[in-house]
């Protein structure tokens, strides 16, 4: 998808590259980093029904209430799908584009919250939904306190 | 509705393409106007309000309706422009509706556009939506998002790749007889089922181009659509239905407001059986296989059971039900006007002037939809008479 | 106007840098405030709020579409929830059209901005066309710098008419408690500053970066009187879009503020505005705007806007106070100048301005501004 | 599930992250035909050219194809001498990423002789404290040319 028959006359078309810096301010969201960079996963629970949300959500999207309350999500959690991509996508974390070997994966943790992760198990075959996957973090001092700290989710 | 009853008196659109060197996203935005203009059969001197619609990360623009406004000669008019991520085009349309609605203004253009060509390559770094801090560190897309929607879809309906394959083939179709439409690919079953492989079960071929086009309709309050128009169609209704990224693809992989958009606003106008009711759908899939869930959050299929009616062949513009005749979102998407491309289409078949894809038979009622993000939903109902 | 619309609750932050806060933490704050007030609710069965209007430029949250993982804090499920992407007072144009149109009862506006995120000139310059203006890295301030050079050449408008309207400004600010900039500054203070762009001085630029979010909730006529004892209404408003290659305009002349507001002004039935309106709410981003847009807005003839200025008219206690808030030169945030004006000018009609309050106003004026020197203008009219 | 413990997050810190991220893009600009012709005639032949709208008879530069109040289709090509009356001027004296040059540089707004709108470009070739709204402007062309906006280097001063 990239540079195919480009024009070479500027006077025709020209390439505008542009970086837009931003500094985001996480505010509530901060304690979900830091709990990242501690390795455990933590998610925000509505107090009308209960539902946990990663990523963190400042209020229950349906029942419009403020969350205040965190919970701890354990490191395990039930593989819902599996599927694997074929095309090459970027990496946020390095901004560079890149095959991706290993299946993304939805969970739902033993805390209720349902995230993504990628997977060690490489045969989709065997990643049946409903088995227990256990997630396996970077080391410490790698950690950024982001969802990717999270290497992967590995079959129990 | 309190407010005046509205009609769409004129439709115009580019010829959609992969690529125009020729033009710049300006010229190509004033395509669709004078398309649209003359359609109408008005001047640019009787528009009094414009609105606008781009998909800004797809556009290296903040705020781009600038420098299209001199373009389409509409310096010295009043309006803004709208954006909602995939919807940025219907939610210009519900903008065009409300403002000319309101007794305000007397003929209201909207013009949404998406110049792809210049886009390729800056949006997936750009992100395609997914680019709140956390979702963004995944490399999730509209690809990762439809492989997940349609393999659950999978696993709940039991429809196989063959079905999904079928519902390519029958898009495929119907772009071939629609002049505006970009991909015309003489479709067999067997050569969608053996396309490259993004990610299982989506192929290339089941993903939505990118595309250089534009489109544009021309809105006007009742008594100034019958005296300017022989064929108005009439605005029934609309529902900008979003969900605000309330929902992940991990939390529900079939996150959608279509559903429930289409209960409320069937509700609101009377409407106990839609496949009856409404004649030609023109609703927005950015995937072939999201087709499938749509026809049946839509009413015109039962839950898990849309793949069966294209096992029975009763999809396709002379068939039962003609869903997305003018070859749909797979064919032809240049993001910000792709609502605003539903919206003429379904108007060209109320009026009966699609020409080669039109749907046979009278077209009383047709629907037409935007969507976005992961499952945000924009629903519009367009009526021959009021 | 076939009927009117009301505003029926406002609310806005304090304006001030908040590192420490997530953009949703502003959104959530001003927009359950303004729902406390009224005691509505998000309901669909035409009960409480029945839809949602945002403004604010989507590269301002984020590097695209970042707004839609935002839009479930102001009630967008399964809602109608749209979005302006342009300076806040024309969502609360298209509100009150939406309003007007019937198609829905009960909306809620907001505004955010979050300048301390982002590179504000670097956006605004993603607004400059392409091919002629963006490639020779004309941005907003330059822009803004060559129509102050133009305006006050052109009608002899002096450093020092420019000066006090900071001063004025600043003044003002130190009323309201939602200010961001309220320091004494003399006009000395403001001719000494550093020169950012000529004629433009530091001080004469809106302070940035500074953070903040406005909220409005606006309703039909019948709908209003039964929400509060004090519904201010919206009695005029248009927008109008000028030439977007700054050399195909005078950028002496706002010829689409001129357009905006005579459109708003017919609607309202204003004939004289210096005279009828007791209150105004004028974006001015810097300095000379204030002349210029008040010749556009008719309250003084054209070119006249220095003397404007010197005739103390604009001042507190004066014919027409301009900018009881402090304004722009204050601290509001881009995107949000409009809509702040607006609630700004809500709160006076109210009688809920404290101590920025002007004496019993009946008629207030509400103008906001977008695109490369003044491209795009609303105007809205007000009454209570 | 399993026996996993759950423990409290108390211990977990709040205070407030500032996280920074660069969005990087590179978008192809596409000229169109009517800016192709513009600029080809700047590089190929120095030379400036407007276009003129068959209704309103306006002379625009910067060209488009559409006349911005009227809607009609542009086509006319009309040569300007390039020469034309500076308007209105600015220096910017503060620095940001996108800029092409190390302020402080100075813009102004060229009202060409011809043609019923200006052109803003960089004015230099003069020391920039002596820049005067009214002064007779014409452009610098590079020696190197390829087809942009950028091929005037800056407007001058005449003589």
């Amino acid at each position: 998808m990239l540079k195919k028959e480009e024009p070479q006359d500027p006077s025709v078309a020209f390439r505008y590259p542009r970086v837009i810096p931003y500094k985001h301010s996480l505010g509530y969201q901060s304690k979900f980093a830091h709990a990242l960079k501690m390795g455990r996963i933590i998610a925000t629970k509505c107090p009308v029904d209960g539902r946990c949300t990663v990523p963190p959500r400042i209020v229950c999207p349906m029942h419009h209430v403020r969350q205040t309350e965190w919970v701890d999500q354990g490191q395990r959690g039930k593989l819902l799908s599996a599927f694997k991509i074929n095309f090459p996508m970027f990496d946020s974390r390095t901004g560079d584009l890149k095959s991706w070997e290993t299946p993304i994966v939805s969970i739902e943790l033993e805390g209720g919250a349902r995230m993504d992760g990628w997977c060690a198990e490489t045969d989709t075959e065997k990643l049946k939904p409903g088995i227990i996957l256990e997630a396996v973090w970077r080391p410490p001092e790698e950690r950024k306190g982001r969802v990717d700290d999270i290497l992967y989710w590995k079959p129990v | 509705m309190t407010g005046e009853r509205i009609a769409i008196v004129g439709v115009g659109q580019t010829v959609h393409k992969s690529k125009r060197t020729d033009v710049n996203t300006a010229e190509l935005c004033a395509e669709a106007v004078e398309a649209a203009l003359a359609d109408a059969q008005l001047t640019i001197k009787d528009i009094d309000c414009v609105i606008l619609g781009s998909f800004e990360p797809a556009d290296g623009y903040s705020g781009p309706d600038k420098f299209i406004i001199p373009e389409i000669g509409c310096v010295g008019k009043a309006g803004f422009e709208m954006q909602n991520v995939g919807t940025t085009g219907a939610v210009a349309c519900a903008a065009a509706f409300n403002m000319a609605a309101s007794g305000l203004f007397e003929n209201v253009l909207c013009v949404a556009w998406q110049k792809m060509d210049e886009a390729a390559g800056a949006f997936g770094r750009g992100g395609g939506g997914a680019n709140e801090y956390w979702t963004g560190q995944f490399p999730m897309s509209p690809i990762t998002n439809f492989a997940r929607r349609t393999y659950d879809y999978m696993t709940r309906s039991g429809c196989t790749e063959e079905h999904l394959a079928m519902v390519r083939v029958k898009q495929d179709q119907c772009a071939q007889r629609n002049k505006y439409a970009q991909l015309k690919l003489g479709l067999t079953v067997e050569k969608v089922m053996n396309d490259f492989l993004l990610a299982w079960p989506i192929r290339r071929l089941h993903m939505c181009p990118t595309t250089a086009g534009s489109a544009a309709i021309i809105v006007c309050p009742e008594k100034r659509a019958k005296k300017v128009s022989k064929k108005p169609v009439w605005v029934e209704d609309w529902f900008t239905c979003h969900q605000g990224g309330a929902l992940t693809m991990a939390e529900d992989p079939q996150a959608s407001t279509l559903g429930y958009a289409c209960k409320k606003i069937y509700k609101r106008r009377g409407i106990t059986n839609p496949k009856k009711e409404i004649q030609a759908w023109e609703v927005y899939e950015p995937a072939s296989t999201a087709e499938l869930r749509w026809m049946e959050e839509v009413g015109v299929a039962e839950d898990y059971k849309a793949w069966k009616l294209f096992e029975q062949g009763k999809v396709g513009i002379e068939k039962e039900i003609p869903f997305n005749p003018s070859g749909g979102v797979t064919a032809t998407n240049p993001i910000g006007a792709t609502p605003v491309v539903r919206v003429v289409e379904a108007s060209l078949q109320v009026r009966g002037d699609a020409e080669e894809h039109q749907v046979p038979g009278t077209i009383n009622r047709a629907l037409a939809t935007g969507y976005g993000g992961q499952g945000e939903n924009v629903v519009f109902l367009l009526k021959k008479t009021l | 106007m076939a009927q009117r619309v009301g505003i029926v609750a406002v609310a806005q932050t304090k304006f001030e840098e908040k590192p420490g806060q997530h953009i949703g933490e502003l959104l959530y704050q001003t927009s359950r405030d303004v729902m406390k007030q009224t005691g509505l609710e998000f309901k669909d069965d035409g009960t409480g709020i029945d839809s949602t209007i945002a403004s604010g430029y989507d590269l301002m949250s984020g590097p695209g579409g970042a707004y839609m993982f935002l839009g479930y804090i102001v009630g967008a499920w399964q809602r109608e929830d749209e979005r302006v992407i342009e300076d806040g007072s024309m969502a609360v144009y298209y509100a009150a059209a939406q309003i007007l149109s019937g198609h829905a009862d009960v909306t809620l506006v907001v505004g955010y901005s979050k300048e301390t995120q982002i590179d504000k000139n670097l956006i605004e310059c993603l607004s400059m066309d392409q091919i002629y203006q963006r490639r020779i890295g004309l941005d907003f301030v330059s822009a803004a710098a060559l129509q102050a050079m133009r305006y006050t050449t052109k009608y002899g408008i002096t450093p020092e008419q420019l000066a006090k309207v900071v001063v004025k400004a600043r003044k003002n600010a130190k009323n309201n408690p939602y200010a961001y900039c309220c320091d004494s500054l003399t006009v000395q203070d403001v001719l000494r500053s550093t020169m950012l762009c000529d004629p433009i001085r530091v001080q004469e630029a809106k302070p940035t970066p500074v953070d903040g979010a406005c909220a409005l909730i606006l309703a039909t006529e019948d709908k209003a009187k039964k929400l509060t004892k004090k519904p201010v209404w919206i009695t005029g408003m248009s927008s109008c879009y000028d030439h977007h290659e700054l050399g195909y305009r005078d950028l002496a002349n706002c010829d689409a503020l001129v357009t905006a507001a005579s459109k708003a002004y017919k609607m309202a039935g204003i004939t004289n505005p210096l005279k009828e309106f007791d209150v105004a709410e004028i974006s001015e981003h810097y300095s000379y705007q204030e002349p210029l847009w008040c010749e556009g807005l008719g309250l003084c003839g054209k070119g006249e806007g220095g003397k404007l200025i010197d005739s103390g008219k604009t001042e507190m206690g004066g014919e027409l106070p301009v900018n009881p808030s402090g304004g722009v030169l204050s601290g509001i945030p881009h995107c949000l100048a409009g809509m702040h004006s607006v609630v700004e000018c809500a709160l006076q009609l109210r009688g809920e301005a404290d101590k920025r309050q002007v004496k019993g106003p009946k008629k207030a004026l509400a103008h906001g501004v977008d695109g490369p020197a003044g491209q795009l203008h609303c105007v809205i009219t007000l009454e209570n | 599930m399993t026996h996993h413990d759950k423990k409290g997050v108390a211990d977990i810190p709040e205070d407030p992250i500032v996280v920074e991220v660069q969005a990087h893009s590179n978008f192809l600009v596409t000229v169109g035909n009517t800016g192709n012709k513009f600029l080809t005639e700047i590089r190929d032949n120095k030379t400036l050219m407007g276009i003129k709208c068959p209704t309103c008879k306006k002379i625009y530069i910067p060209p488009r194809s559409h006349c911005p109040t009227c809607f009609a289709k542009m086509s006319e090509w009309v040569k300007l001498s390039g020469q034309g009356t500076l308007e209105t001027f600015t220096i910017v004296r503060y620095k940001e990423q996108y800029m092409p040059k190390e302020p402080p540089y100075a813009y102004g707004v060229i009202k060409l002789d011809g043609a019923d709108t200006g052109i803003v470009h960089f004015i230099s070739g003069v020391d920039l404290n002596k820049i005067k709204v009214g002064m007779k402007m014409e452009p610098v062309f590079k020696e190197q040319r390829v087809g942009s906006i950028l091929d005037i280097e800056y407007f001058k001063p005449v003589g």
